[in-house]
């Protein structure tokens, strides 16, 4: 096992283990903005773990699929971490198509939560999975668009070609391009992780939620799983965004060093300053998150597809620019 | 080509027995047998043909009318082939047992078969056989009016099969509606072929490959055009595919099978036939004045998968669900090769290989998956006697193996991985994304990227429609006493839909070798004249290889997963509770989201394009009455040959009606006015 | 040989009068008709030796409408046993007005049938002008009692309407061969004899002009016999009224005959030049038959009359395969051949239908299927022959008339009458779907057995048209070509 | 009606001549020395010019009883008409088709059809779908027709067709316009019988000529004979209690 996969692997080990932490900084920076202290910061984490402690309860209309859905759901996740770059670095599975595969695994954790969401018979979970289904549908060629126009800029097909290793001086010359397609993920992280203009992830009562409403029955570890999932697909988008927006330094030095056999060498120093160099920015989304929550008020439930429109028409910007 | 002609003697010995036996079950095992050894003995046979460098060749003796029995089997026929063996055998097997079913569920209780039932088995099985061998002969064919002959045939007998009980005006309409279709369809076919045979001066396929190679077609975009039409109607493609959902919603399953499973494919063949025969080299050097046929493709091909699976995802009948879903299927295909012609002809190689290799295999994923959820829909049908939405549900807890199985064909047609539905959308995608890259500095990466984002928007909304599907009908708690006593069907149906659930999983996890097989007999074919080898898939063939390997991957994180939840919550076992019913106290079945109500936000968002129609009463007294909201979304696209076609011309004939008026006076009147017309326009005539 | 042909059935009709007990007449109608069916195909064997020069002669085109007529009359007259069995003496009730009726003495029947096949025969063993519409002329007298068979007001107004505008058709035709003869008159005062062999010698000094116009009295003339649009106007009515055997042979037989009256006249005008000019007038009235016709058949209650439609556009597309050429004209000959089989065929089933549920509409007729298990299904095969679906022969007929069209580079005709065709099968096939399907109405009950006698004749009819869809025989190919060179440019 | 039809009766009268004068004039420019050496050309002439004032009378005739008449007045002039385009030596073979011809249509048919017009009830004349005025206007249009299309026609080799045609054509226009217009059965038949005779008028010349195709008519004749005897009497009457045409036209779509 060579060098390189062990590395990617302990990006894999790394994402899997910062994940939650994004929700505590999300809630402790609306928290600042309104003025409170706020929950800790590492708050899911003591969550998963109490909820992994708990006894799940089952209703008796559901079967196998309200089960199999959270593990199902995580183990999707999990893999489409494995297929994302960690800044500079490659994945653990990186090959030409794989961003198609993101896509379809986010596919397949929609699917399955949707399933479990409609397999209690509650009218209640009923509209969170038609509404988690319409709009993910609408979202997901957005998402499409934006990797495929990347992928022809790069003129490559890996996740970690495209969004990996940039070059800052390639960035540079596309600057608008990076920004518009930025901004077009950003738009999807939304409504895709829930996010307050779209969704409110603080509230379960509510006729209007989208995403709590469909976990409603899940409870002990499955609701552990669903959480986790959760953050975890956050952390991805938030990973997605901060690869196309930050070129990483590394990048360049890797082109200039010479290839010693099995690829070039690099110090350790580098490896730690390009993994803070990837992670601020994800940080960094995480408290644009927390600001947007913090000022806006929740979309009504029909303006909702606006904000997705909003995205396609910055995901087509983008491909026109690019285009040109 | 012996094994071919024997299989065709199989399945006409089949029919002709089974017409002679006429009652009793002889008359259908018969005909399962011979279709079962058929379907044997064609794989074998399309292995076979696929493993020869070039294509067989055969002739019959027979004096046929116009043309001539020709028989040639190259590539692209075998593997349209493969799946109709496949589909036909396995429907074959099914056959005998789903008219038991069907005939114990007219006569209302389970076992009892009414005397004489109104199934006539000996017609059944006849019309069965014959209409495999005609698709076998069409896709064997090579000489167009052979070609035509066993087109018709085709076409003609799933009018026989599907209404055997003949119930109501309902299936009466699907009978009607779909054999106009089809003789229709048939008729541009006739007007096509016809001026084919005559600037080529034969009627063989082989002749006019060379007459188009030589001196090229007159009006070959309107012999394009006519094709699309023609075999768009069988294909089902979006505005031509007022039958299906009829024809499709009433055929018993075994029938629907055949339908939706193969005879759709056929008309996919059809179009890439013609293509090979107006312009030879089309997928590798389409002459620029002809790159409209790709955008025509293209479009149509979009507004099929679009509006198939908007249509798709309205529907309150599981049935109808599915055959809207085909149009979408049978649009992804004709996009993917309208944007491999395009790809062909800007000479991005690898775009065109993998867009055809993806529309191949999607056309192989259609047919296993659709046939799966057609049994699984037969199925629900024979244990619970209603196919909408709205009278089912919970049927998971009833009959699990029939819900399982209907979950992953679900899956697999919502493109979900690890299943062979996205395998084949992933080569569309990937050859989108090629073909936008290699014409780059063109305005054709546009064209491509909104043909990704079609897929795309599509690929989303059939994760909608069949997540509805699935979840509305076999989750939940059930919404009708029917339901409720839902029973599996029996093991033989049974072990079909295990089969064609396993070939769904092991199609994705063979999909390095089904690729290079696909891959190696589209290059001896359809790109044989872009000199072999010069494109490197290598690319393509470790995706397919990560592809294979990602469902072992998920299998195995799955199972981790599964076993830390296992672990901690091993100590007490789980509860069980009511469904949480928001505090309020008698929750019932009927407050479950209904199919409309999933639908409803989607198609209000998309309502330019789905045109939904709501009634919603208005609620008046203080004790308002039961009143009754209703969603519905009519087939627009079809309602539009009905008021631009049908209509009128019957408004028309109706009109006409009045000259023949009984008078007599005016009858020798119309002979005067004939009479001095025809003498005054002789005298004019120069 | 050809006046046995002749004779045998006028011998047979004068003594059907004498004999008095019906079972030997109904066995003499079949020995006749059997007889000249031998004979016909007899034809095919041994040239006949011609009698009186061309007066009468056999030429390919009038051996293949000889034939099928005599193949014809064979299955009638099959079929009228059983049918004269059942139909039962006296006063009856008609369904329709509620009067009382009876029928014609059947010895007329039988006789006026014998004279009618005598003069279907006359017309197609001629070669002679004159003869030729004496015996279309004849057709029309015999045939008028055979369609007041069933005495009732709509058969008496039916005939009466028949004869009227047939009549005035037939006189037209004479006019129109009165013109013919003077404009083939060349210089001098002599009188050119109308055998078609002298007309087409002297045919290239023929007057253009006259002959146009004999051409067009000729057209509109036996046109109205055969009942191509807009003189068709008694075909529905007589079709639907006469008796199903009787509708059977005026379709298949009749109209083949007048047909056979505009043949010789395009052939005549083919050899004088003016087969560009007839021919565009052979297609303005074909199409607009089938034109006609699918706007009729369209929304159609009665399935007599939609069958007598159907005839209507078939006569159709004859003149359009007619005036297209040679290769069109070889798919109208077999055309004629395979509209008379399955014509006839199909309305001998009507009449069983008719029989069984005494009623002609076919909003009432339903589940035939189940009521009559054997008419049922032929019923609808014949159906779907009839409006060109493979593997029956009329596609191969009609495939070929529209290369015919292709071929001569008339696109927009080919499409006008691919789209006609369209309507037209849509029209037919709704109506025949409903009938047969469905559950039968209250008070029919489902017949196990059907009498042989009534199905095996369009059964018959019907498998020899599959045949011919799958098989051509060399010599009927050959036949056909011979029949078409004859109306082709050299 | 009477006064009506007096009325119309001599205003046609009074227009033929008009009418016929240029026919005779036209046609004489046109035919040769053969048809000038015609011996009795001006008396032909005379007879075809009454032969169309009798169709537009018989156009104009409410009456069923004139109507009669006047179709024996025209079949004594068709009787006549082989005789007087008789060009060579008068034979026997002339003089019976002759007399034939003039027995039949101008003594038996005639007769034939008094006798049947006695054996119909009395009914009251029914009005023609069109109008007299209209049916003698159209008779006339019929007339120019024919005229136009004689004009356009060129020289045949016996002139005597050329001669005929204009006045065959128009007699046979009128027959249709007979039946088109008439409502009874046996007007309808007057109709047809006017037709036929046009048919005749253009085989005149044909007589000498050994062709057959005048003695053909007479089947022609033979066919008005069954009509008139086998249907108009017999069943219409009895079925429907009334000749009117108009009463049996339930056979429609």
């Amino acid at each position: 096992m060579s060098a390189r996969i062990l590395l990617s692997l302990f990006f894999v080990l790394l994402s899997v283990l910062l994940a939650p932490l994004l929700n505590g900084v999300i809630n402790r920076v609306k928290a600042i903005v309104a003025g409170r202290k706020g929950r800790p910061l590492l708050q899911l984490y003591y969550d998963l773990f109490k909820l992994m402690h708990k006894n799940p309860v089952y209703s008796h209309t559901s079967t196998w699929f309200f089960r199999a859905a959270p593990a199902a759901g995580l183990a999707a996740t999990i893999f489409a971490l494995c297929i994302l770059p960690f800044g500079p670095f490659a994945a653990l599975c990186s090959f030409p198509g794989d961003f198609l595969l993101l896509a379809g695994l986010f596919a397949l954790v929609r699917f399955s939560l949707i399933l479990a969401a409609l397999d209690t018979g509650s009218a209640f979970e009923g509209m969170g999975a038609a509404r988690e289904a319409m709009f993910s549908a609408l979202a997901e060629p957005i998402l499409l668009l934006s990797l495929v126009v990347l992928a022809y800029h790069a003129g490559d097909y890996s996740l970690s070609n495209m969004i990996g290793c940039l070059h800052p001086d390639l960035w540079a010359a596309n600057r608008p391009f990076f920004v518009m397609i930025a901004i077009a993920f950003f738009l999807l992280l939304l409504p895709e992780n829930c996010r307050i203009p779209v969704d409110d992830p603080n509230t379960h009562l509510e006729l209007t939620m989208i995403h709590e409403v469909m976990i409603l029955d899940h409870s002990g570890p499955d609701l552990a799983f669903l959480e986790y999932a959760a953050s975890l697909k956050l952390w991805i988008f938030c990973m997605l965004i901060s690869g196309v927006l930050m070129p990483s330094s590394l990048t360049a030095l890797l082109a200039e060093s010479p290839p010693v056999d099995g690829g070039p060498v690099i110090a350790f120093g580098d490896i730690v300053l390009a993994t803070l160099h990837t992670l601020l920015p994800v940080f960094g989304i995480a408290v644009l998150v927390g600001l947007v929550e913090s000022l806006m008020a929740r979309l009504r439930l029909e303006r909702v597809p606006q904000v997705l429109t909003l995205a396609a028409c910055f995901a087509v910007f983008a491909a026109l620019v690019l285009w040109r | 080509m012996l094994i071919l002609f024997a299989t065709l003697v199989l399945l006409l010995g089949g029919a002709f027995a089974s017409l002679f036996l006429r009652r009793g079950k002889w008359a259908l095992y018969v005909p399962a047998c011979a279709l079962a050894l058929a379907a044997l003995a064609g794989i074998g046979f399309c292995a076979y043909a696929l493993l020869q460098p070039s294509g067989l060749q055969a002739s019959l003796p027979l004096p046929l009318p116009l043309g001539a029995c020709l028989f040639s089997v190259d590539h692209i026929s075998a593997l349209f082939l493969i799946p109709v063996f496949l589909l036909s055998g396995l429907g074959g097997v099914l056959m005998p047992f789903r008219v038991r079913a069907l005939e114990w569920a007219s006569s209302g209780v389970p076992g009892v078969t009414v005397k004489g039932g109104d199934i006539q088995h000996g017609r059944h099985g006849f019309f069965y056989c014959i209409l495999s061998a005609a698709m076998v002969l069409v896709l064997s064919a090579s000489d167009a009016v052979f070609f035509l002959i066993a087109w018709e045939i085709m076409s003609l007998t799933p009018f026989f099969l599907i209404s055997p009980q003949d119930k109501d005006s309902k299936e009466r309409y699907a009978v009607w509606i779909y054999l106009v279709a089809a003789h229709l369809g048939a008729l541009v076919l006739l007007l096509l072929f016809a001026d084919m045979s005559v600037q080529a001066d034969s009627t063989s396929f082989a002749v006019m490959e060379s007459f188009a190679r030589q001196s090229g077609w007159q009006g070959a975009g309107l012999l394009f055009v006519l094709a699309l039409v023609g075999f768009g109607v069988k294909a089902g493609l979006a505005p031509l595919h007022m039958w299906m959902p009829e024809a499709h919603a009433s055929a018993p399953g075994h029938v629907a099978v055949l339908l939706s499973g193969t005879m759709l494919n056929l008309g996919i063949y059809g179009i890439v036939r013609l293509l090979t025969l107006l312009a030879p080299d089309a997928f590798t050097a389409l002459a620029p004045d002809r790159f409209w046929w790709s955008y025509l493709l293209m479009g149509i091909g979009a507004f099929s998968a679009v509006f198939g699976i908007l249509l798709a995802l309205a529907q309150s009948d599981m049935k109808r669900t599915l055959a809207y879903s085909s149009a979408e299927n049978m649009g992804l295909i004709c996009l993917a090769l309208g944007a491999a012609l395009l790809a062909g002809a800007r000479g991005a190689d690898k775009a065109c290989v993998l867009l055809l290799a993806g529309a191949v295999l999607h056309m192989w994923n259609h047919s296993l998956f659709k046939s799966l959820l057609f049994l699984g829909a037969n199925a629900v049908k024979e244990s619970t006697h209603v196919t909408t939405i709205r009278h089912l549900g919970g049927l998971q807890k009833r009959i699990p193996l029939t819900g399982g199985c209907m979950a992953l064909g679900c899956a697999a047609i919502a493109a979900v991985p690890p299943l062979n539905g996205f395998m084949s959308e992933l080569l569309m995608y990937l050859g989108l994304a090629f073909g936008s890259e290699a014409t780059r500095g063109t305005e054709n990466p546009l064209i491509f990227w909104g043909l990704f984002f079609v897929v795309g928007s599509v690929a989303g909304l059939a994760l909608f429609a069949f997540t509805r599907m699935f979840g509305l009908i076999f989750l939940g708690t059930p919404r009708s006493p029917e339901s409720l006593e839902a029973k599996e069907p029996d093991r033989v149906l049974q072990s079909g839909m295990l089969l064609l659930a396993v070939l769904c999983l092991g199609v994705s996890l063979a999909a390095p070798w089904l690729f290079s097989l696909v891959e190696h007999s589209l290059r001896a074919t359809l790109l044989s004249a872009a000199g072999t080898g010069t494109t490197d898939l290598s690319f393509a063939h470790e995706l397919m290889y990560w592809y294979a390997l990602a469902a072992l991957v998920l299998l195995a994180l799955f199972s981790l997963a599964w076993l830390v939840r296992r672990s901690a919550s091993w100590k007490s076992g789980p509860g069980e509770s009511p469904t949480w019913d928001c505090g309020y106290r008698y929750p019932s079945a009927r407050m479950q989201y209904s199919g409309g109500s999933f639908s409803l936000s989607l198609a209000l968002v998309l309502r330019p394009l789905l045109r939904p129609m709501l009634r919603i009463p208005a609620i008046r007294d203080l004790f308002p009455q039961r009143q009754h909201a209703v969603m519905s979304s009519p087939d627009w696209p079809s309602a539009l040959w009905e008021r631009l076609l049908f209509n009128p011309v019957s408004a028309l004939a109706e009109w006409t009606k009045n000259l023949q008026s009984g008078l007599v006076n005016v009858y020798v009147l119309y002979i005067f006015i004939a009479l001095v017309a025809a003498l005054t326009w002789a005298l004019g005539w120069s | 040989m050809l006046i046995a042909l002749l004779a045998i059935p006028l011998l047979a009709a004068f003594a059907s009068w004498f004999i008095p007990a019906d079972a030997i007449r109904r066995i003499l109608l079949l020995l006749v008709s059997g007889a000249e069916l031998i004979l016909a195909l007899a034809c095919w064997f041994v040239e006949p030796a011609s009698f009186g020069g061309d007066l009468l002669a056999v030429d390919a085109m009038g051996r293949l409408v000889l034939t099928v007529t005599c193949a014809l009359f064979f299955a009638s007259s099959v079929y009228a046993v059983g049918y004269l069995r059942g139909e039962d003496r006296g006063d009856r009730k008609d369904f329709q007005q509620g009067l009382h009726f009876s029928n014609a003495p059947e010895a007329t029947f039988t006789a006026c049938l014998l004279l009618f096949l005598a003069s279907a025969v006359l017309v197609t063993i001629t070669r002679h002008f004159g003869l030729l519409w004496v015996g279309i002329e004849t057709t029309t007298i015999v045939s008028a009692p055979l369609i007041y068979f069933h005495r009732h007001q709509r058969s008496l107004e039916a005939t009466w309407k028949y004869l009227l505008i047939c009549s005035v058709g037939i006189a037209l035709a004479l006019m129109g061969n009165l013109l013919m003869d003077v404009s083939i008159q060349p210089e001098g005062h002599f009188a050119v004899p109308m055998t078609l062999e002298a007309l087409l010698e002297n045919a290239p000094r023929a007057h253009p002009i006259w002959l146009k116009a004999a051409f067009v009295f000729l057209l509109i003339g036996y046109g109205t016999k055969m009942g191509v649009a807009p003189m068709h106007t008694w075909l529905p009515d007589a079709h639907s009224e006469a008796p199903s055997l009787v509708s059977a042979l005026l379709s298949g037989a009749l109209l083949n005959c007048a047909f056979l009256g505009i043949f010789r006249s395009y052939e005549v005008c083919v050899a004088a030049n003016l087969g560009a000019f007839a021919s565009d007038l052979l297609l303005a009235f074909g199409f607009l038959s089938m034109l006609v016709a699918a706007l009729f058949i369209v929304g159609i209650g009665d399935f007599k009359r939609m069958l007598a439609y159907s005839s209507v556009e078939h006569m159709g597309i004859l003149l359009i395969a007619l005036g297209t050429g040679l290769e069109a004209a070889r798919g109208g000959m077999l055309h004629m051949v395979n509209h008379s089989l399955a014509k006839a065929g199909l309305f001998l089933l009507a009449g069983n239908i008719l029989t069984r549920y005494s009623t002609k509409s076919s909003h009432d007729v339903t589940g035939l299927n189940r009521v009559l298990p054997l008419t049922g299904p032929l019923w609808l095969a014949g159906i779907i022959a009839i409006t060109g679906s493979p593997p029956f022969a009329l596609f191969i007929s009609e495939f070929s008339i529209l290369k015919g069209l292709l071929h001569r580079g008339q696109q927009w005709l080919a499409l006008a009458y691919l789209l006609l065709l369209g309507i037209i099968f849509v029209g037919m096939l709704t109506p025949c779907l409903r009938m047969c399907r469905g559950k039968a109405p209250p008070g029919l009950v489902p017949q196990k057995r059907e009498s042989l006698l009534l199905v095996a004749p369009s059964a018959c009819l019907l498998l020899l048209v599959l045949v011919l869809g799958l098989i051509m025989p060399d010599f009927f190919s050959e036949a056909l070509n011979r029949a078409a060179a004859m109306v082709s440019r050299p | 009606m009477d006064a009506v039809f007096s009325f119309l009766h001599h205003c046609a009268a009074a227009a033929l001549p008009a009418p016929a004068a240029p026919v005779a004039g036209q046609q004489a420019g046109w035919a040769f020395a053969s048809l000038s050496s015609l011996p009795s050309l001006d008396w032909l002439q005379t007879a075809l010019g009454l032969v169309i004032i009798t169709n537009l009378c018989l156009l104009a005739a409410e009456r069923r009883r004139l109507s009669i008449r006047l179709i024996a007045l025209q079949g004594v002039i068709l009787g006549l008409l082989p005789l007087l385009a008789h060009t060579g030596e008068v034979d026997a073979h002339l003089i019976c088709m002759t007399l034939i011809f003039l027995g039949i249509k101008g003594v038996v048919l005639p007769l034939l059809l008094r006798r049947t017009y006695k054996k119909l009830p009395p009914q009251l004349p029914s009005n023609p779908y069109m109008g007299n005025t209209a049916c003698v206007l159209a008779g006339m249009g019929g007339l120019v027709f024919s005229l136009w299309f004689a004009s356009n026609l060129g020289m045949t080799a016996n002139p005597l067709f050329l001669l005929m045609f204009s006045p065959a054509i128009t007699t046979v226009l009128a027959g249709i316009l007979l039946i088109v217009t008439r409502k009874k059965a046996l007007s309808q038949m007057f109709g047809y019988l006017v037709m036929e005779n046009g048919i005749y008028l253009l085989g005149v010349p044909m007589i000498q000529e050994d062709a057959m195709w005048v003695e053909l008519t007479i089947l022609l004749d033979i066919l008005v004979a069954a009509f008139v005897m086998g249907i108009a009497i017999r069943h219409i009457n009895k079925a429907f209690e009334s000749t009117d045409v108009d009463r049996f036209a339930s056979l429609r779509d």
